[in-house]
Formats: C-alpha cells, structure tokens, sequence
C-alpha cells in the first residue's frame, strides 16, 4: 500500500556541490509493493545521484519493462527517461547515447527483461561497450506478471505457481565476463553500503557498467516459507488460487564487511548466503574473476563487490571516432554539405 | 525475317551467372547509352544467391523516353547455359540472340524466326588474356564491345566510361580498352552491321542524372542532417546504409580533427536498429533505419511504442517481394498497408512514396522534417526496382535557404517562459505537443516517454477516459499530417473524362507510358499520381470527380485501394485494381490490357484474372 | 431521498486497494448472487501493478439476464482512501455508498443525494484476530458479510461457497465463516436492512455456469488434443497458460507412468513461443501459444512464415488496450486488423471471434481443426473481458463422436499411392496441398519447408510467375476458409427494416441489451453476430438487405468495419459506426447513444465524437 | 558457378547397416559458391549420416537464413527440413523435437544467423539442453548479404566494404561452456577426418550438441589478400565498387593430427591457426575446457575438437517428463477427456 510508505525523502537539507538538495534526485512516490528489493536499490541510485554531485538533468534513466523497469519513475524527477519496451533498453539507450555522448546513461531492468527476452541486446550492448550503467534488478522471477520463473531462478526453485524449475540459471555476471564487459558488479539490494560506492564507480567507468543486484521480491521470491502466519496466508492463496494478497512486508537491509559472508533471509523464512570480495582483490584480471565466480558457485554462495574493471576501456564513441560535440548539437553548417556539393554530385552521375 | 529499322528503341537483355562479374559490365553498357543522350532503363533483375545462379540484366532504351518495363525482348546476350533454351524462348520474333559459340550450340536450341548471333566470346579472351579469372572477367568487356558494333553504340562513349571508373587503378584501363576492342573487332571482320535495331547520338537526356534510388536516399539522409544510422543487413534496402556511410565519410568528417559528425552502428537485428535510431531521435538527434521485408515485420512493437510515446523516426522500407521471406530479389509494393498500420492496438502510420531516385533523395530529407514536427514515425516507402537500379532521373537540388525544421521543440528560454509544460498537452489544437530535449532544462521539463497509458502530462494514468482522449489526439495529429505531406502530382491541365487512373512509386513509368498509348489512341485519361499517405482532401476531391478509379499496385491485395476506402470512405464499387505481383516492375502492356478487361467484365470486388505482366505468362485463371 | 424497492437489478461496486486479497472475496460475492439463481456479471478492473494501486470490481446483477455493463452504480463498497473522493462521486443520486468507518470520514467527503454507511469493519477485524495480515484478509470477508445482510444475499449461500473453496485448507473454513457473520451481524444490529435494492432467490440462471474465456479456452486446448505449448507471460493471456496447465495435469497424466501426455514450455520471448508451436504443429502435433499486446507485434514476422510455408498454427490473442504497451489491464478489440492482416507482404489469416466462454471452449476446438484444414495460421482473438472476468455462460459440451480433423496429411500407404506427390500441389482445387508428417517414408514426400518462394513441390523458385501462383492459391485456400469457419449468428427470424447492428465478441452483451430496449419501445433492429473472418457469403447477403449497418467494436479505428469494406466491398457510408475503445466494456447506453446520434448526423466517414462509455466522462469533442 | 561443380556423389555404392547408400543421404546440387567452406561440412553431414546407419527420414532438417541455412537442400534430400526465418531456427526445432522425441535434429546456421539476431535462442536453446545436434558455419561475416561483418568476426578484421572491424568477437565456444551446454565442439570446415566424428558423437549425444565450424567464405573472408592475380580482381571490384565477380575457388582441406597445430592458409592468402586437443584431454571437465579455450584465445590459436560433454545430460523431454510415445502419436483417446469429464467441469462452475 505504497500511499502510506515513507518516500525517499532524507531528513538532511545539505546542498551537495552541484548544489542540489537530495530530494532534487528523488522520484514519484513508488507502487512497487512494500518492502520491494527494488526500492531499496533505488534509494541507493538516489544517494549515489547525490553523493556523485551529478547535475539530475544530465542523467537519462531508461528501463524496458516490468516491476523494476518502472524504477525510473520512482527517482531522477528532474531527469529525463524513457521507459522502453520489454527487453529492448539498450538498444534505446544505444541511440540515445550516440546522439548525445554528454549525458549520463543509467538503465535499469530486470531478470526477465535482461535475461530472457532481452539476452539479445545484452549480450551486444556490452559487446559494443556503451558507456552506460545497467543496473539488473534481479529477483529471479517474473514480478510484474506474477511470479513465473526468470532465467536466473535457481534450480529446483518453486514458484508460486506451484511447478519446479528444472533449467539452470543464467549467471549474468559470469555471462558478462566471458562476454568481453569491461565493468561487472554484482550486490544485495539492501546492502547500500556497497551498492552506493558500486554505483558511483559505475557512473565513473567510461564504458559499460554492468551490476546485477540480487533484489528479492517479497510478493513472489521462489522459496516455501517457514512462518506460522505466513503459512496461513499460502493456504488463502492456494484456496483461492488467487495471487491478490501481498502483505505489508519491510525492507530487507544487511551489511557485512568486506572479505566476509552474510547469510540474509528472505521474506518467506529461506535464505540466501552471499559472499563479499576481498578489500585486496584486484578486479583488473578478468580470467581471475572468472575463477572466483565458478569457486563461489561451487560453493553456493552469491559472490558480490566488483568483480572486474577494464581501466583502458574504450566506449563505443571512441571506437566510432565520433566528434567530441554531442551529434544532437551538431548545427546544419556543419551537417549538410549544400547545394554546391550536389552539383558535383549531380555531374557524377551524367 | 528483315524489318524497318529502328532507332533508339529496344530492349536488351542480358542473361549471365551470377558472381561472374556481369553485372559491372552491364552497366557500362547502360551508361553509354544514356551518354549517347539516349534515354535508357536497366533492371538487375539477380538471385538470392551468391554465385553459380541465373541473373538478367535488362535494358530498355526508348528514344521516347518511357522508362517502363517493355515485355517483347529485341536482343537476347545469352551468356548463361543454364537458362539458355528459357532465353532463347522469350526473344521477339525477328529479335536477335547473341551467345558465345566457344562452345557450339544444340540444334535443339536454334529458333528460326529470330536471329542467331555466335560469338567466340571466352576463345577471344583466352587467346588474350592468361589467367582464368582475368579471361571470365574480359570476356563480360568483350560482349560489351561486339554489342556496341552491332547497335552502334559509340565505343569511344564507352572507353570513356571505363577510363573514368579506374580512374584510380590506370593499370586496368588498357586491358579493359583491350577486351572491347576485341569484341568490337571480331563482330567488324565477321559480321554484318550495325543491325536493324540500332542507335543513334540524340539529346533526350537533358540535364537528367543516372542514379539509384538507395544511394539517393543515403545522401538524402547527409542532407538533411541525420547523424544517426543503425541498420541490420537484409537485401534490397542494404545498399541505403551503404550510401549513407560512403557519403558520410565524404561530407561528414571533420577536415581538422578526423572525427566523424554521424555514428553508424550495424545492429544485432531489426529490433534493436529500430530502438537505437528511436533512442538517438528521442534525445534529439537526426536518425533512421532502413530495412526490408521480414524487418518491417520484427520492429512491429518498437513502431507501436513510437507512435505512442511519440518519439519523430525515420524509417526506409526498400519492399521487396513477399509475404515472408518471398522473393527477396524482386520487386513489389506489399508493405502499403502492414506500414500504414504497422503494430497492435489502434495504429496509423505517414508514408511517403517517392517514384524516382530523385524523389527518394526529397522526400528523404521532408521525412526528417516530417517527423520532428509530427513527433511521429514516417515511412520512406521504396522498392527493390527503385533502391536498387539505376534510373534516369532529374537532378537533384538543394535550396540552401531550407531550415531544417525542427518541430516543436522547445529550449532552456522557452521552457521558463511556459507556465504549466506538459509534454503532449494540445495547446496549438493540431494534436502535437511540445517537446523538451533531455539536459535542457535543470528543473523544468523532464518527462518520463512511455509506451503505457498517460495523460498530457505524460503522466501513467489507467484512467480509460484520459487514455481515448490521448488516442484521439494522435487522430488530430494524423489529419494535421495530411496537409504536410507531398501532395498527389496530377499530369492533366484539367480533368478530362470520367475515368481515371491513381498509381504511386514504381508504376509511374508504366502509367505514364500508358497514358501516353491511350493519349495518342485519342482516348486520353486522368491520373493521379500519390506521394504520400494520409491522403489529402486534394485525393479525395480527385476520386470524388471521376465515376470509375483504377488503382495501378504491385502487390496481391490491392493494399492501396484499401486505404483509400479505409480513409477516405470511397465506394469500393468505384475502385478497380490493376495490379502486378510476380516481381518484376510492371509494363505499360500489363496496365493497358486489364484496363481493357475491366471496361469488358468487372465485378468490383476481386481483382481480374491477369495480373502478371508478360504474354507469355500463361498463368492459370484463378477462382478468387 | 427513497425510491421504490428494486429487486435483483443493480451495480455494485467494489473499491479496493490491490494485494490486500480484495478479488477472491468479492468473486466470493458474485457466485453467490449466481447461486442464488439470479444472473450476474462481474468484471475485475485491475491495475497494472502487483499491491498498492486502486482497483475496482463491477458486478452487474439483472434479473432480466442482461450481462453487460451499466454506467449507474447502484452500491459502492467503497474500502480505498486514494479513489475514495471519485468513487463517492461516481454512485447514482440515491444510490449507496458503504465504507469503513474505522476511521471518520473527512466532511468534504459528504454526498447529500446518496446514503452513506460507515461500517467499521477494520475495528471488526482488529478486534477478532491477531496478526495484522490476517486482519487484512478477513476485513475483506467482512465486508462481505454486512453488504449481504444489507442486499439480501444469501449468508448460508456465501457461506457454502467458502466451505468448497477451503475444501482442502478446513482450518481456514471457520475464522471465514466467522468473519462473514461479523460483519453480517453488525448490519443487523446496527443498521435497517434490506436496503431498497436487494436480491431474491430466483431461476433464471438455468444450467449455466460461471467461467472466465481463459479457463474455457485453455480446456478447449486439452479437449483438441493440443499437445505442445509454449508461451511467454503477459497479461491477460497468461491465463490461458495457466488453465491449459492446470487442467493437462489433471486430464493428461499418465497414470500408470506418472508421465505427461503434453509438454509446456515457458518460451524465452514471443518470438521464441511462436517458433516453438509451429515447429510442433509442423511436425504433427497440435500445438499453440497464446499472447496480448505487443507479443502479436513480435510475432509477425513468424506468423507470415506460418502462412506462407503453409504450417498450422493456433495462436490464442487476448486483447487489451493499445496502442503499444498501452493499458495492459484494461479490455479492448483493437487487434483485428494487425491480426488479419499480419506480417509484410500480402498475408490474410483466419480469426475466431468467441463473445462467451463457451465459445471459448468451442472455437479454441475448431481452431486446430480449421489450422490443420487450412494449414494456415488460426488467431482466437478473445479480450481481457472475455478471458479474464467469469461469465454465466452455457454450460460446456462435448460430442464424444467427435473426431479431431487433422486435414489432408498422407500416410505412407497413402503417399506410396501417390504417383507425383507435391507439397502444395492444389489437386482438389480448394487451394490445400496435402501434407506429409516427417519420418513418415523412408523414400517419398519429404520436403524443405520454407519462407523463401517455391514451387507446387516446395522447391526453391525465383520464377516471379510461379510465386504469384502460389500466391493466388493461397487466396484460394482463404476463400475456402469462408465457409469453414463459424458462421454468423442472428437474432431474428427474418429481417424487419432497413437498419441493422452488427457485433462480435463482448460487445455482444451490450448490444443484445441495447436491442431489448429498442424492442421495448417498439423500434426493434435486425443484428448479426460475427463469428469469424474472413466473412462468408452469408455475411455479404445480410448487409446487402439493408441500407444502413451499425458496426459496433471496442477500438479507435472501426478496424471490423474496414475488414468488411475490404473484403466484402461494402459501400463505406453504409457503415456506419458505433465504438468505445475507453477500456471498459461498452454499455447498452453507449450503444443507443451512439445509433441515436447516427440517425441524426452522421457523416458516414470518421466515428461520431462520442465514443467512450459514461455520462459522466466529459470528453471534449475531438475534431477528427 | 555451381552447375558445373561435383555433387558429392562417392563412387562407393556400398549399402550401410541400415540399408542405405552414401547418396541416400545427398541433397540437390549446392548453390553455394565453389570452394565455400559450408559445402564441405555439407558433405561431412552426409557422411556421419550415413556412417551412423540413421534412417534418412528419422531426420529433421533445420536452420535459418543465410547461405549456412540455405544448406539443408544440400543433404538428405529424403529428410524433412525447415528452412525457418533468420536466428529463430531454435525454437522451431524446439517445438518439432517436443512433437515428436524419436526423430534426430540436426540444425545448421551462421555465425549471423546465430551470434546475432539469433543469439537469444541460441542461449536459451543451449539452456534447455534440447536434444539437437546444432552446427554453426562459422565464417565471421555475412555471406549471403554481401560481406558485412559478423558477431564472430575478429578484431581489426577488415570486411570487403573496407571498414574495420572494432569490437571483440563473441566466442560461441565459450559462451555455450558458460551457459552449461552439454556439448561443446569446434572444428575447421575442411577437416573431415575431425568433423565426421565430430557430428557422429553430436548426434549421439541426448541433449544440446553445439559444433562451431570454422567455415571459409571464398568471397567475402575477412583479410586482405597477397596473390597477384587476386589483387587484380580486388582491385577490379574495387573499382566498379560491385562485388558481382566470385572467382572459382577450390576447397581447402586440411588434416592434422590430433594434439598438433596447423596453419592454413584461405582463398586470399591470410592464415589462421588451428590447434587440435590432445587425444587424452578430458572432456567432462567444465572448468578445464574454459581454462584450455582462455590459453588457446590468448596464444591466437583456434582450439578444435571435441571441448566438453556432460556424460549425464538431461534433455528437455526428460525435465518436461513427457512420455515415450511421440506427443504426435498420442490417440485421441488419450488426448480427449471426453463428455463425461466436461459435466464434472460444469458441476465445479455452477
Ligand atoms: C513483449 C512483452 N512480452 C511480455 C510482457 C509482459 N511482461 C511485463 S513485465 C514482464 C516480466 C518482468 O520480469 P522482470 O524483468 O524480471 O521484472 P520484475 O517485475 O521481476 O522486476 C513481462 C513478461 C510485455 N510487457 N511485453
Ligand atoms: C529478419 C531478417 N533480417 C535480415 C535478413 C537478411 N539476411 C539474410 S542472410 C543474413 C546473414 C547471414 O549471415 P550468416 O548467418 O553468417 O550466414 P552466411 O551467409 O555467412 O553463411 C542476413 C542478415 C533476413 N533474411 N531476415
Ligand atoms: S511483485 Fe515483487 S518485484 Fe514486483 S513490486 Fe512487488 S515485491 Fe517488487
Ligand atoms: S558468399 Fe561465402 S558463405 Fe556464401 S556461398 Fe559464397 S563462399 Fe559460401
Ligand atoms: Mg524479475
Ligand atoms: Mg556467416
């Protein structure tokens, strides 16, 4: 019952160095349900927006569709967005880019939307190293249409509509590294503090910045529950086989140390263990980081922190050799050859 | 087997494999022509295929002028064994076939009625020149310079034409001089010439230019500023992208920095070209994609959200011949209306028809303009036979006076001057609002596109009254289009019967040169010709004036005259359908013969039996 | 401020908020008014938008069997603060407005001209259970209890219902049951009861019963032997998944293995989903998926892959309201035209047109027979209204002695029979080649299906006049489709005048109501009930006896009248109008409304300005 | 010019095991152009075809459009095949194989066809572990449009339209290890000593069987040439700017042992070096076969043969559970609940 949920608004009215109040980044107030995963991470866009002294019209928010997808309504008010269709963000956000190389880029998506229908242009927006930041809101399910299974789901898991997963998930950060990514995160939606300074250092990278952050969603996670009450609620559901009861739920925060583990339970009573690189660990080796990845999985745990940076990073404007003036500011003089140049054309073709 | 002799009026076909390097030859062959003066209408008419497949190349000089198809083949250059008997077949009584007789032909093969021309085409080259792949690549010079003998076609034209093509590689200019001189010779020493059909030096070209009809599209897109292009490869429209990057790099990168002033990127697939260009016009830039086909089909969705976020986009649909994957070497006009109402829910789409190449490249450019200021996708809608030969057409111009027009787009100034911006608010009443370029504005004018429901804040409404009321709008903004958009081209002083004829893109020629036939036969017709779709009250006063309508299409379904129903609420009653769907560009022969067959038995409903060009087509009548 | 008292005639309306579990127990409410004999019609108008949002559920309760929707809400029940200022506004003067007095309403709130009953039914409900969520739920039950008491409904009706649906959760049966009587009992002893409007028990439900289009639809899969589903999850088709799910589990599970006689796979996106179906159907099985929205769009290029290579296809679309994303939750039938004809190219497609969910059941059973006789691409177009609320609809049936039609597939006794087997050979002159299923002969009949044109024997073809052959077949083959398809339906023994409405799908409610009254008041209309496209002769006959038809259809665009222009080469001006496209479902009201404002003034051309449900919708008139 | 070409037809008229002979299993004359890489791993498929004793008509045919996919007219002319749509041939065969589990899919396409507008069925294809044997012609670029680049294409690789190559290529290999393809084999289009059985163990093998065949393009290879009479054409087609000349090329056939290296040299003069796995390497281990890929992409070489196989694949029908029989075969009977069920139904909805 987002109406009566708290907004984003901080107590502090400290102008940051753009000399913008914290609330110049805040959004609409969310629809998300209470205690959503995605709210959390987007709190933590608004404080690194903030805390990054970012001027909010010069972001663009973009997103594709679902639950997260609408994110960007719920952040950024004075910035720009375009909340695309299902799957097909970074191809937006492509353009977008190359028509104006000035701005920053954050998108956001989910499971769904990045893993399944668009794989696709995941796979070829980091392949071209856009300079954006993609932000994947993972929760291995469906959320928006109601709990069915992502590509991400872990095996076995059940969803609420009662059928197993068989297929094995989808590491998105696995697939970014082999891929070529010259940025790759991954964090916990309520662990702001490392989500925060991985979001700035997003924003930094000139380049493509891929986070994926494990967000549960507390309506439809994919785990039975263990809680009396919460049980009694599961019956109602089956009964009436109608997913229309969510119950109010909190936000799920943690925070760990660096080089340490977390074991976090979700809303439902089941847990998850998540695992935080080492404060040495060099994220400048990517076959190192690939490694690590597989050890982790071995070892059922959620590695988080960033995994890789390519320093040298080359974004895709500079592979294209584009001007360094936004093409959208490009004026006529410079773009349009003229008559004279058509005459010749013209002369060339007799 | 003798006739008269006539001057600057045939057709010549070439029959080759593909992948031997023909088709370069061909259109020299073309170019000299038309530097005779003489105008002159070539169609690559190629496979979907790489090598080793039939290919024809097809010329139709018309000292007239008429640059249609024409059906009766007057010389047959047979170059290709696999399709030989099929080649000979389809020349004119009294017609010629030339065919290499290094090797001998069939008996089986020899017609009487015609003539049979053999020339030691691969002999002459292997005798000059030594390695394989240099004697196949001659021999398509030599056949050029034996034809030029027989026609008399000026074979210092065509050495010229070759000097200037390598200019940049001199060393090939000798040998390729060589090869024509071969050919050339061997047809003096052995032959008789020049033959009946022949040309003759004349000044019918005026200033016009030869082009295609892609590239004119690519530097229309220079032209008008686009910075942006994401494409995906599918043939015919492949060849727009490639302009537009040839001419970009001529005219578009910075002399001092050698940076470029546009941003090219090949897509993933017609999705994502779609999304990238849409993006790149959302933030303000100039962009576009071009495609075919199965493309059109895959950006459905993305053209949905378009029209409704309404984000300006240009879209350049080369038609190629469907459904499906089809015939994706030849020509229709099947995408009319899949384009004019592309994706789900209630849709409607501007569309542009350009007929020449000289059109693609004004239209092009009126497409940036079109789009910015109705915030909306525009359909460039081209075909195979206009993207992909070479037409004579008029120069192209560019007034350096012109303004890019930008739309209603409003800057840092403006903005603080408005009270109460809201994105789509209708405040001019012709549907379109305002909009903001993101980074223009700190505080002011930030909107969130969607493809969701909104209201003209761009707010998310589930509200149905606020919705239709949205979807109303865009209704007001698509009859605002009607009167931007090129209007109808009528070539009568004054309407003159109560019949007339309505035709679009590539069936000009084909019309014009009908009209021309009915005109001399004293039984002159009205036409119109459209340029664009909304149709403007111009259409309909047109249709609304004259009893009967026949609407000349190449596609199936007779799409245009379905939108002239939808739109403009005419009688189907009043509208016949000449039509034309096996690929090839329609003749003036086919639009003649069904107009006759719909003054005998029409019944208004379903078009007539033939509707493919060509006598020789004995397509079975269908029951439809 | 009383009227007289009104039996089993009203609206009620439920304003919740969604998550809080509103939905289950106010369709506990629709089935008991159902139970109790009296027809009913519900309709859940959901946000898009899983907890937190406003949502309404309308249930329509007429005695005389009339099941669209009616504008004047009679009772609201009225539980969310965020609508709460229009939801009071929207009751009829007089009418009823019963909310949660746990917290006192704001003065302003006051509406002189209707009741207004506070209830405390949070206090009820904190004060009888502990967890807080529980708290929740059961106020939702509550409610329920005290509007029973105060309309008549029948508690031991409710009470029955509950009891079934916790059949396998007994311990949740009696804290409902107690929740009920709460609130039931605090009407009783605090307020008069039975209000004006009320219930009584009644027959006039027969044998019906009450389903959702989806569930029938799904069924009617398990019941044509469909085998194969692959689907992608959007709303509101995702249900028919699900239905199709449930009941394979419960009808088509090996009982001695424990193994599935069907297998359902979640597709990665719609293109994928639609691949998969057709390859299944391509290779034997039956085989579907089922979307909304832009999933059609995605679908487009394969849907023209399915009707040119010939390949069955069931493709379920339950429509919403576009364009592109558009209102996902919300009702429309704005998808016929992009459905008939999609894909580039010249492509036609078949589509059922269910108005119950009966014939839900009925068509998605003739769909897999009519793609495997036609070998073509078979839409059911249903709607979110259809698919996703219940209906009392006519129970379902099945002919045991029914055979599923598989169309023309050859065996191998059979092909080895045949002396020149070609694929699409058009041997009966219906425009259907036969198929042959893979691996069914070690020696004959296979062949490569594609997209690319072909030859009656499914090879590769670049001849242009070959292609439009087939091409002229496959119209062929849709003229058969004609007479295949589910014919109209009429309602009267013959016509009576010259006016006629026209319909399809949920429309039909509201128009079949809207006919009552003309009848009533002496002016009845003749009205046909389409059922599928393309459109039989008997469609043309009865358009033709009249001068003037009503094409009344949920879109913008009169899309169903363009489809009879186009293919029957109906006169525009005698199509008239009559649309909603506001995402609700039309009322009788809007339907006379609208024919009122026709026989005035009417141009013939664009839709009348009012085109959205309601009185009080106040839309400004568009100029279109 | 392809008339004139040798079809595959073997002098041997030996019948095999199952009965048929070697042209049992050939298809209509290629069109491809003469020496393409593609008509050779055609002719490899009609070779472990008829090695394997299958049934012609027990096989299914499959792929999307390029002039890789135009190649099932090139073999088993007495087997169904689906010439799909451009990078969706995977769900296709997705569906077909659910239809009808007896029957071998054997699908081909290009490195286009799959890396990009394919590449999102390609991984969910691969996820799903579908029983199919899919073998990509890989030749970095677009044949059949005329030479663009591909997804697979090198860096720096310069196509024929002149413009350079600038981002990294994706490594189908890899990809398919880190999606967890049961299968994973690389090959050289002229290596039929390594291809056939390469195929044979694909078609052997009860799940997703993915072969990457490095498939020389004779026309539109990525590399500029240094034989003189080449230059000539280049020149040539440099010149009219039509690439309308394809000389007639040969075949290149390589041979080399396993666990060695071998350089070959294509059509216009340019190398690539292939590096054969050792006859002892061990294919079941996951981790080792990344690793060997990362060294082998590292040191420039093309590593070749059969990478990793999970001996204890479960293919799709096996999660979905579905029965023996073929779901097409299944009666009506079986598939029908019939009248009697239906009252039931009804009873349940009054
Ligand atoms: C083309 C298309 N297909 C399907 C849908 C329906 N749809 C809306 S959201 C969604 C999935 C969202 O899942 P995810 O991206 O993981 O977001 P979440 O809601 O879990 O945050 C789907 C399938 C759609 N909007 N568009
Ligand atoms: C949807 C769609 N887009 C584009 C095309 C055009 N097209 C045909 S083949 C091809 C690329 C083929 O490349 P690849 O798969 O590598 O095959 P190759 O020809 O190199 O063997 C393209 C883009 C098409 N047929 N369909
Ligand atoms: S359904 Fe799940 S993902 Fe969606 S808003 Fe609710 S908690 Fe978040
Ligand atoms: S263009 Fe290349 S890939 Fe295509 S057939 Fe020719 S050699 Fe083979
Ligand atoms: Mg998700
Ligand atoms: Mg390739």
């Amino acid at each position: 019952m987002s109406y009566i949920k708290p907004t984003f608004r901080h107590p502090s009215s400290t102008k940051n160095e753009a000399g913008f109040y914290r609330a110049d980044y805040e959004g609409k107030i969310s629809t998300l349900c209470a205690g959503c995963g995605h709210d959390s991470i987007n709190a933590s866009i608004v404080a690194a927006c903030y805390e990054m002294n970012i001027e909010p019209h010069k972001v663009v928010k973009l997103s594709g569709i679902g639950c997260s997808s609408k994110a960007p309504a719920y952040y950024l008010d004075n910035s720009h967005g375009f909340n695309t269709v299902h799957g097909r963000m970074p191809s937006v956000a492509t353009g977008a880019n190359m028509a104006n190389k000035d701005l920053t880029y954050l998108g956001v998506s989910g499971d769904g939307d990045s893993a399944s229908i668009g794989i696709g242009q995941f796979v070829h927006v980091s392949r071209r190293n856009l300079n954006m930041v993609y932000i994947m809101m993972n929760n291995g399910c469906y959320g928006l249409t109601k709990g069915q299974d992502s590509a991400t789901a872990d095996v076995g898991s059940l969803s609420k509509s009662g059928s197993t997963n068989q297929f094995s998930p989808i590491d998105m950060v696995g697939l970014a590294l082999e891929l070529g990514a010259t940025f790759v995160a991954r964090s916990f939606s309520g662990d702001k503090t490392q989500l925060v300074p991985l979001i700035k250092a997003a924003m930094s990278h000139p380049g493509f910045a891929f986070i994926d952050v494990i967000s549960p969603c507390v309506t439809f996670n994919n785990n039975k529950g263990s809680t009396k009450s919460y049980d009694f609620v599961r019956d109602h559901i089956e009964a009436t086989s109608e997913f229309d009861f969510v119950p109010v739920k909190e936000e799920i925060a943690v925070e760990y140390a660096a080089g340490s583990q977390k074991t976090v339970t979700l809303h439902d009573g089941s847990h998850i263990q998540l695992s935080k690189l080492n404060p040495d660990w060099d994220p400048t080796d990517r076959s190192s980081a690939l490694d690590k990845l597989q050890k982790a999985k071995t070892a059922g745990e959620i590695l988080t922190g960033l995994l890789y940076i390519d320093p040298e990073s080359d974004d895709l404007h500079s592979m294209l050799r584009t001007t360094d003036t936004p093409l959208n500011e490009l004026s006529q003089d410079v773009l349009c050859p003229g008559s004279k140049i058509l005459e010749e054309v013209n002369a060339g073709l007799r | 087997m003798s006739e008269k002799i006539r001057i600057n009026d045939m057709v010549v076909r070439f029959a080759n494999v593909n992948g031997t390097g023909s088709s370069s030859s061909n259109e020299i062959f073309s170019k000299a022509v038309f530097r005779m003066g003489i105008p002159v209408s070539p169609k690559n008419i190629f496979p979907s295929n790489i090598q080793g497949l039939p290919t024809w190349y097809e010329v139709r000089i018309s000292g007239k002028g008429y640059l249609g198809r024409r059906d009766d083949i007057d010389i047959l250059v047979g170059i290709n064994p696999q399709s030989m008997e099929k080649d000979i077949a389809s020349v004119r009584s009294n017609g010629y076939f030339i065919y290499d007789n290094t090797r001998q032909l069939h008996d089986d093969m020899i017609r009487e009625d015609i003539h049979m021309i053999g020339i030691p085409m691969m002999q002459l080259s292997i005798d000059h020149y030594e390695v394989p792949r240099l004697q196949q690549l001659f021999k398509n010079i030599i056949y050029i310079g034996a034809l030029a003998t027989l026609i008399n076609l000026d074979l210092d034209v065509v050495k010229a034409i070759i000097s200037e093509q390598f200019e940049k590689k001199p060393k090939l200019i000798p040998p390729n001089h060589k090869a024509l001189d071969l050919g050339a010779n061997w047809v003096k020493e052995n032959l008789n010439y020049p033959l009946d059909v022949r040309l003759e030096h004349s000044n019918a070209t005026g200033d016009k230019i030869m082009m295609d009809g892609n590239a004119a599209t690519g530097l229309g897109a220079v032209y008008a500023g686009a910075t942006v292009l994401s494409w995906y490869p599918i043939t015919p429209s492949t060849s727009v992208a490639k302009n537009f990057e040839t001419f970009a790099k001529k005219y578009r990168v910075d002399p001092e920095t050698g940076q470029n002033n546009f941003a090219i990127i090949q897509a993933e697939d017609e999705l994502a070209a779609f999304g990238m260009a849409m993006g790149a016009n959302w933030n303000g830039a100039r962009a576009f994609t071009a495609t075919s086909g199965a493309g059109i089909s895959l950006m459905n969705e993305f053209i949905g959200l378009a029209y409704f976020a309404e984000v300006p986009m240009v879209l350049v649909n080369v038609q190629r011949g469907g459904p499906s994957t089809g015939m994706p070497t030849r020509t229709q006009q099947s995408d009319l209306l899949p384009c004019a109402y592309a994706s789900h829910g209630d849709t409607k789409h501007v569309l542009l028809l350009p007929a020449t190449p000289t059109e693609c490249f004004d239209f092009m450019a009126d497409a940036f303009d079109l789009a910015d200021q109705l915030q909306t996708v525009v359909f460039l809608l081209s075909d195979l036979d206009l993207g992909m030969n070479i037409h004579m057409t008029e120069p192209l111009s560019w007034d350096d006076a012109r303004k890019f027009n930008k739309g209603k787009v409003l800057n840092k100034e403006e903005l603080d001057a408005v009270e109460d911006y809201g994105r789509f608010k209708d405040v001019d009443g012709d549907g379109i609002g305002y909009r903001v370029i993101p980074g223009t504005h700190p505080s002011k004018g930030a909107f969130l596109s969607r493809g969701t429901s909104h209201d003209p804040y761009g707010v998310y409404t589930e509200d149905g009254v606020v919705h239709a009321g949205e979807i109303d709008r865009l209704i007001r903004k698509f009859n605002t289009a009607k009167e931007l958009v090129p209007q109808p081209e009528f070539y009568q002083k004054e309407n003159q019967g109560k019949h007339a004829i309505v035709f679009f893109g590539t069936t000009t020629y084909a019309a014009l040169e009908a009209m021309d036939i009915l005109e001399q036969n004293g039984e002159p017709i009205d036409a119109m010709r459209l340029r664009a779709f909304p149709f403007s009250n111009i259409v309909k006063d047109f249709i609304d004036a004259h009893d009967t309508i026949y609407v000349i299409e190449q596609n199936r379904d007779a799409q245009c005259r379905s939108l002239l129903m939808i739109e403009l609420g005419i009688d189907p009653t009043k509208l016949k359908s000449i039509l034309n769907y096996d690929g090839m560009p329609i003749t003036a022969d086919a639009i003649l013969k069904q107009l006759q067959q719909h003054l005998h038995d029409y019944d208004g409903l379903q078009p007539p039996d033939h509707r493919q060009n060509g006598s020789s087509h004995s397509l079975k009548t269908t029951l439809l």
